[in-house]
C-alpha cells in the first residue's frame, strides 16, 4: 500500500492529483471511531487521503487555569479527568511532580503501592486500547474479552480507592489508603491468570491474515521522524527508539524491579500493536515483583503538606518520650513552598505525561502545564495518515491510543 | 555531565544571550533572551555531543508583576541518546510579544506553539499554521494570562442566547417541567397553553 | 528488548487458514463458558467498604443530631466547592453551632476529601449509588436530607451506626498518633499500621508475622 | 384454483421466512453474546425471547426522519427495492420435495438476477441520502456486490455442470443420485469460493465495509430511521437466508438427509440453513474487517481465478470420466 503513496507536492488547493475535485469529509466530532470528540477534516482522492486536518478542543475544560486557583492537593482530582481510562497513572504522575517541587520523598511502601497501581493503570489503559483498536478494525470479540479483564482491575481499584474510574488515590507524599490482604491476593491471582488471557487476544488477532493486512506497513513512521514529532510511549518505541521514562528517569519503585522495554523496528501499526502487547506481560511481571518485594511501613510521608491549609504548611511535631510532660516541639526547618520551577515526567500508558510547575512560594501552583502525550500524538496524526486510505485513519488513531480528555485538558 | 554543565556550555557559547542560570530541586534552567532562540535550539539539537532531539514540553508562563519581563516561553529539552535534560526559558516582553518558532527543528513543536499562542497570545514567527487550537476561532482574549477575568468578564459565551431560547422552546417536551411541581409526574405536557 | 515476531506464513498455513480456524475454535469454546454479565437491577454487585457514593451526615447516636462542629475544613478543602456551611457562634464560649449544611451533589466530584479531613467523622460518603433523579432539586442535599441519607443507609444495609467504619474516616495504614482524636475509632487490625500486610510465600500475611518467621 | 394455491404458498413462505428473520436476529445476538462471554438479550420475556417482537414494534412506531437535502422519491424507493428483490428470490427455492412457489428452469440465474438488483437499492439509498458517509458506503457496496457476484456465479458453474441443470430442484435430485450424496465433496473448491463470496454478497463481516460502523458510521443507511431502516434490516437478513438456502441446495444436498423425519419434510433443509446462518454469526464474532482495496484484490485476484480453475477441473474430470 505504501508503495503507491501519491506525491503530495502535486496536490494543490482543492484539486486531486489528476485535476479532479477532492471529496471533503468531516470525520467526527461525533463518530464511532474517533475515541471521543476528535474531529478530522479529511480530503479524499477516491478513498485515499490527501490531507488530514485534526481539530481538537471540544473537551477543553481549562484544567491548567483551574489548578492555578487550587492547592496542590485540590488539583489532584483534576488529573483523574485527563486520561480517564487510566486515571491512577495520572494521579501517580502528578504526585511525583508535586513531591519533586516540594522536596518530599514518599515512604518506600507508598512507592511500591504506587508502582503497582501505575502498572495496573497501564493494564487498564492498554486493555481499553486493544479493545477499541480491535473493534475499529472490526474484531469485536476482542473488545469484550478485554473488558472482562479490565473490569477485574477496576474492581480492585474500587477496593483500595473507593472509586472505579476517578480514583484520586494518591496524595502528595504517598497514597491515601493502604492495600488490603484481599486486594493483594486478588491481584496476585489475577497476574497468574493474565498471561493466558493475553494469549487469548493474540489467538484472535495476532496472526490473523486480515489483521496483518490491515496493520502491516500502515502508518509507517521512522525513528527519527517519531522523535522529531515528539511521540512518546509505545507509539515511539514501535519505531525502534529506546525511550521510556521508567528507565531513563526512574521514579517510585521502578529502579528496584526488573523489567524490559519492548521495542519495535519498523514503526507501523503492527509494531506499535506488538509493543503494547509485550508491555502487558512486562507490566504483569512488574506487579508481581512489587507485590513480592513490598515492605511494611508508613504510607504517607511525615512532612507531607496538609490537605486543607495552603499558606502555613503543618510543622513537624515531635513530642518528648512522655507525652504527659507536655513538651511538644514544633520543627520549622522545612522549605516546602520555594520559588522555582520543575518539570517532572512519568510514563503513563499513552506515553510521557509531564507536569511543569512554576511555584511562587505559595501553596498553589503559579502555573501548571500538562504535557499530555495524546495532544502531541494527535498533532502527529496527519503525518501518519496522509497517503493512506480512510480505513487506515481508523487503524492509525487506534494505534496511537489517544484519549481526548487528556488531549484537550 | 553534571547539573550545570550544559547550562554553562550555553553560557560559554552565547554569553550575551544568557541572562541567568537557575536551579531548582536538581533541575537546571537557563534564562535567555528571545533573539537567538532558534539558533541556540538548532545548535542544541544538531551538535553531536549534545543531541537534544526530544522536545519534551513547550509552554508559556505569565509573570504578570513578578518579573520585569512579563512572559516566558519554556522549552524542556531531553536528549534521548545522552539521557540529559535542560530547560530553556526565553523571556518575551509584553510590548514585543513574539518569538521565533522552533518548528523547523522539532515538528512536534507545532501544536505546542499553537497552544501557547492560543492561551497566552505569544506570536511565533515562522510557524506554518498559527491558529487557535483549544479555544474556538473567534474567542476573545487569552485565558491563561494572569489578567484574564476569571468570571468571564460578565459576558455570556457565543450562542448562549440561542441555546436558552431553544431550551425554552423544547421544554414543553420535558417529562418534568421546572415551572411545575417536580414531584408531580405529568409526562408530556404543553405548558404554552 | 527488540520484539521478535514472525508474520510470514508457510504454504500449508496459508492454504488451510490455520490461524483463522484457531480463532474460530476459541470463540466457539468461549460460547460454552460462563458469561460474566451481571444482570444489574436484578443482581447487584457487592461494593467494597469505602465506595464513594451518596453523601450523608452521620447522626450521632448520643445526641441524635449531626456531629459537625463547623470547623469548615471540608468546605475549604472541597476542590469543586460544593459544600456550603453556615454557623452561629456563641459570644462567650466561642462554640460554633451549625445552622445549615448543604452539599450540591451535582457539583460534587466524589473525591472523598471532605470525609478525610473531617476531624470528628461527621460527613461521610456512603456506599449508596442509586439516587439519580429527573430533576435537580432532590440532589441538592440540605442538612435534614443528609441526615436522612444516613438513616436510609443505616436502615438499608442494617449496619450498627456505633461501629460503622469507612476507610476514609480512618485511612488504612495511617498511624494513630497522626490522627485527630475524633478519627481514632476502633478498626480491624489490618487497617492499622501495625496490622499491615506484606507478601510472603504466596500469600498476604501481616507484617509482624512475616518479620517473626 | 391454481392461482389461489400459489397465493397460499406465497403467504406461507413469506410468513414463515419473516418469523425466521425475526428470530435470526435474536439468534445472532444470543450466539455472538455467548461467544463474547455475555448473555445477549435477557430482558424481554424469558431469556429475551420476545426481543424481536419488541424491536419490531419499536422500529415500526419510531419517527421516520428524512434529511432535508435528500432526494425524497428515491429515498423512499431505495429500501423497497432492496426488500422486494430479496423477497422475490424466495419464489424459486424448493424447501422440500415438490414445494417451491415457482419451480422454474432457470432458478439459479433468477436468484443471481435478483441479488444483483438489490445493489441498486443500496446505491440509490447511498446517493439519495445526500450524505457523504452514505455515498461512500453505497459506492463500496456496489463495487463489492458486482465483483463478488462474478466469483459466486463462477463458483456455482461447477455445480451446474455436475447437475446439468439450472433448476434448483433438479440440482438437489442430481445430488441425491450422485455417489457422494452432496456436491460439497467433489466441489470443495467451489464451496470454498461460494462461502467467501456469500459473506461478501450479503455485506457481512469480514466484508461488511459498506456499513463499517467504525469507518462510515453505518454506510448507506446512515440517514435511515424507523420503518425504512427496518426494511434494510429485513432485506439483509432475508438475503442471508437466501444465500444459505442456495448453499444448502447447491452443495449440501437440499432437503435430503441421512434419514427421513416423518411429518417434517423440511427438517434437514432448515437444519442446514441454520448451520449456515450460525457460520455467518461465528465468522462475525471472530474476524476483523478487510479494507476496501484488499477486498477487491481478494475477489479479483484470488477468488475468481480459483473459481475458474474449479470449472476447468470439473470440466476435465467430467470429460475424462464421463
Amino acid at each position: 500500500m505504501s508503495a503507491n503513496k501519491p506525491d503530495l507536492k502535486l496536490v494543490k488547493g482543492n484539486k486531486g492529483s489528476e485535476g479532479q475535485e477532492l471529496f471533503t469529509i468531516a470525520m467526527g466530532p461525533q463518530h464511532p471511531a474517533t475515541h471521543g470528540v476528535l474531529k478530522l477534516d479529511l480530503e479524499l482522492d477516491g478513498e485515499t487521503i490527501v490531507k488530514c486536518k485534526p481539530t481538537v478542543g471540544f473537551l477543553h475544560r481549562g484544567v491548567e487555569k483551574l489548578a492555578e486557583s487550587m492547592t496542590y492537593a485540590q488539583a489532584l482530582p483534576l488529573t483523574d479527568r485527563l486520561d480517564y481510562i487510566a486515571s491512577m497513572a495520572n494521579n501517580v504522575a502528578y504526585s511525583i511532580a508535586v513531591e519533586t517541587l516540594l522536596g518530599i520523598e514518599a515512604p518506600m511502601r507508598a512507592k511500591y503501592i504506587r508502582t503497582i497501581v501505575m502498572e495496573m493503570a497501564r493494564l487498564t489503559g492498554h486493555l481499553l486500547w486493544l479493545a477499541t483498536h480491535a473493534l475499529d478494525i472490526g474484531a469485536m470479540t476482542v473488545f469484550l474479552y478485554c473488558f472482562r479483564e479490565r473490569e477485574d482491575l477496576l474492581d480492585m481499584f474500587e477496593e483500595i480507592s473507593g472509586a472505579r474510574l476517578t480514583t484520586t488515590y494518591t496524595c502528595v507524599g504517598g497514597v491515601r489508603q493502604d492495600v488490603t490482604a484481599h486486594f493483594l491476593e486478588t491481584l496476585y491471582a489475577f497476574t497468574e491468570e493474565f498471561p493466558s488471557r493475553v494469549k487469548e487476544y493474540e489467538t484472535l488477532i495476532d496472526q490473523n491474515r486480515i489483521w496483518l493486512e490491515r496493520t502491516k506497513d500502515i502508518g509507517v513512521i521512522t525513528a527519527e521522524q517519531a522523535v522529531n514529532l515528539g511521540l512518546t510511549g509505545p507509539s515511539l518505541r514501535g519505531s525502534g527508539v529506546d525511550y521510556d521514562v521508567r528507565k531513563h528517569m526512574p521514579y517510585d519503585a521502578y529502579p528496584y524491579v526488573d523489567f524490559e522495554v519492548p521495542i519495535g523496528s519498523k514503526g507501523d501499526v503492527y509494531d506499535r500493536y506488538r509493543c503494547r502487547m509485550e508491555e502487558f506481560l512486562q507490566s504483569n511481571s512488574i506487579i508481581r515483583q512489587c507485590i513480592e518485594q513490598m515492605p511494611p511501613g508508613p504510607i504517607r510521608a511525615e512532612d507531607a503538606p496538609d490537605l486543607v491549609m495552603e499558606y502555613n504548611p503543618p510543622k513537624k511535631v515531635t513530642a518528648d518520650s512522655t507525652l504527659t510532660s507536655g513538651v511538644i516541639k514544633l520543627i520549622d526547618d522545612r522549605e516546602h513552598y520555594i520559588e522555582g520551577d520543575v518539570y517532572v515526567a512519568a510514563e503513563v500508558p499513552k506515553g510521557e505525561l509531564g507536569f511543569y510547575f512554576v511555584s511562587d512560594g505559595h501553596g498553589r501552583p503559579y502555573r501548571m502545564h500538562i504535557r499530555s502525550p495524546s495532544y502531541i500524538h494527535i498533532g502527529a496524526l496527519p503525518y501518519l495518515c496522509e497517503g493512506y486510505m480512510v480505513a487506515d485513519v481508523i487503524a492509525n488513531i487506534g494505534s496511537l491510543d489517544v484519549v481526548l480528555g487528556e488531549c484537550d485538558r | 555531565m553534571g547539573l550545570l554543565e550544559i547550562a554553562n556550555l550555553i553560557q560559554e557559547r552565547y554569553p550575551d544571550q544568557v541572562i541567568k542560570i537557575v536551579t531548582c530541586r536538581g533541575q537546571a534552567a537557563v534564562i535567555l533572551k528571545k533573539d537567538k532562540i532558534l539558533e541556540i535550539c538548532r545548535w542544541l539539537h544538531d551538535d553531536p555531543s549534545l543531541q537534544f532531539n526530544h522536545l519534551a514540553d513547550l509552554c508559556g508562563v505569565d509573570y504578570l508583576d513578578k518579573c520585569d519581563v512579563r512572559f516566558e516561553v519554556v522549552y524542556n529539552l531531553y536528549s534521548i541518546p545522552n539521557k540529559k535534560r535542560i530547560r530553556l526559558r526565553a523571556q518575551v516582553p509584553e510590548d514585543d510579544c513574539q518569538i521565533d518558532s522552533v518548528t523547523p527543528i522539532w515538528l512536534g513543536a507545532n501544536w505546542h506553539e499553537r497552544e501557547c499562542y492560543d492561551l497566552f497570545g505569544i506570536k511565533f514567527n515562522g510557524h506554518p499554521d498559527l491558529r487557535r487550537i483549544l479555544l474556538p476561532e473567534d474567542w476573545e482574549g487569552h485565558p491563561l494570562r494572569k489578567d484574564y477575568p476569571l468570571d468571564g468578564g460578565g459576558k455570556n459565551w457565543r450562542g448562549y442566547d440561542e441555546v436558552i431560547e431553544k431550551a425554552k422552546r423544547l421544554s414543553k417536551y420535558d417529562f418534568y417541567n421546572k415551572y411545575e411541581d417536580p414531584t408531580k409526574k405529568t409526562g408530556l405536557k404543553d405548558v404554552s397553553k | 528488548m527488540k520484539i521478535k515476531y514472525k508474520t510470514k506464513k508457510g504454504l500449508i498455513e496459508r492454504i488451510l487458514l490455520l490461524e483463522i480456524l484457531k480463532g474460530m475454535a476459541l470463540t466457539l469454546r468461549r460460547m460454552f463458558s460462563r458469561s460474566v454479565t451481571v444482570q444489574y437491577p436484578k443482581e447487584k454487585k457487592k461494593l467494597f467498604p469505602g465506595f464513594r457514593g451518596r453523601h450523608a451526615l452521620i447522626r450521632d447516636p448520643k445526641t441524635g443530631k449531626a456531629k459537625c462542629v463547623a470547623c469548615m475544613r471540608c468546605a475549604s478543602v472541597c476542590p469543586s466547592q460544593c459544600i456550603s456551611i453556615r454557623y452561629s457562634q456563641d459570644e462567650e464560649t466561642k462554640a460554633r453551632k451549625v445552622t445549615s449544611y448543604e452539599i450540591d451533589a451535582l457539583r460534587c466530584i466524589y473525591c472523598g476529601y471532605c470525609e478525610e479531613v473531617c476531624p470528628v467523622n461527621a460527613v461521610v460518603l456512603t456506599e449508596e449509588y442509586e439516587y439519580s433523579d429527573y430533576v435537580r432539586e432532590p440532589l441538592y442535599f440540605d442538612m435534614n436530607r443528609l441526615l436522612k441519607n444516613w438513616d436510609d443507609f443505616v436502615a438499608k444495609n442494617k449496619i450498627d451506626p456505633r461501629s460503622y467504619i469507612n476507610p476514609f474516616l480512618r485511612p488504612r495504614g495511617a498511624s494513630t498518633g497522626e490522627l485527630p482524636a475524633g478519627k481514632r475509632i476502633p478498626v480491624p487490625s489490618d487497617w492499622t499500621l501495625e496490622g499491615q500486610v506484606v507478601w510472603k510465600n504466596g500469600k498476604a500475611v501481616p507484617a509482624k508475622e512475616a518479620l517473626k518467621s | 384454483m391454481e392461482i389461489l394455491w400459489i397465493l397460499i404458498k406465497i403467504l406461507i413462505v413469506f410468513g414463515v421466512v419473516m418469523l425466521h428473520v425475526a428470530y435470526a436476529t435474536y439468534f445472532e445476538r444470543k450466539v455472538i453474546g455467548h461467544m463474547q462471554v455475555r448473555m445477549g438479550p435477557m430482558r424481554v420475556g424469558p431469556h429475551g425471547l420476545l426481543q424481536p417482537l419488541a424491536d419490531g414494534i419499536k422500529l415500526f412506531f419510531k419517527e421516520d426522519v428524512i434529511p432535508t437535502p435528500a432526494d425524497k422519491k428515491v429515498f423512499y424507493a431505495a429500501p423497497l427495492i432492496c426488500l422486494i428483490s430479496a423477497v422475490s428470490s424466495l419464489a424459486v427455492i424448493p424447501f422440500f420435495e415438490g414445494f417451491a412457489i415457482a419451480n422454474i428452469n432457470i432458478g439459479l440465474l433468477y436468484i443471481f438476477a435478483f441479488s444483483s438488483l438489490a445493489s441498486y437499492g443500496v446505491v440509490l439509498s447511498g446517493w439519495s441520502s445526500n450524505s457523504k458517509y452514505s455515498f461512500l458506503g453505497g459506492l463500496r457496496s456496489t463495487a463489492q456486490v458486482i465483483s463478488y457476484e462474478i466469483a459466486m456465479g463462477l463458483s456455482l458453474v461447477g455445480v451446474m455442470m455436475m447437475a446439468g441443470s439450472l433448476n434448483l430442484t433438479e440440482i438437489v435430485h442430481a445430488q441425491m443420485n450422485s455417489s457422494f450424496k452432496v456436491f460439497l465433496i467433489p466441489q470443495f473448491l467451489g464451496f470454498f469460493v461460494f462461502v467467501i463470496a456469500m459473506l461478501a454478497e450479503t455485506n457481512r463481516t469480514p466484508f461488511d465495509l459498506p456499513e463499517a460502523e467504525t469507518e462510515l458510521v453505518a454506510g448507506y443507511f446512515t440517514e435511515y430511521s424507523g420503518m425504512r431502516f427496518a426494511l434494510f434490516f429485513l432485506a439483509e437478513y432475508i438475503g442471508m437466508i437466501i444465500m444459505s438456502c442456495l448453499g444448502v441446495i447447491c452443495f449440501l444436498g437440499g432437503w435430503d438427509g441421512p434419514f427421513r423425519v416423518p411429518g417434517l419434510p423440511f427438517f434437514w433443509f432448515v437444519l442446514k440453513v441454520y448451520l449456515f446462518i450460525f457460520f455467518y454469526y461465528w465468522v462475525r464474532a471472530t474476524l476483523p474487517r478487510y479494507r476496501y482495496d484488499q477486498l477487491m484484490a481478494l475477489g479479483w485476484k484470488v477468488l475468481i481465478p480459483l473459481a475458474l480453475f474449479n470449472i476447468l477441473l470439473t470440466g476435465t474430470i467430467k470429460t475424462i470420466f464421463g
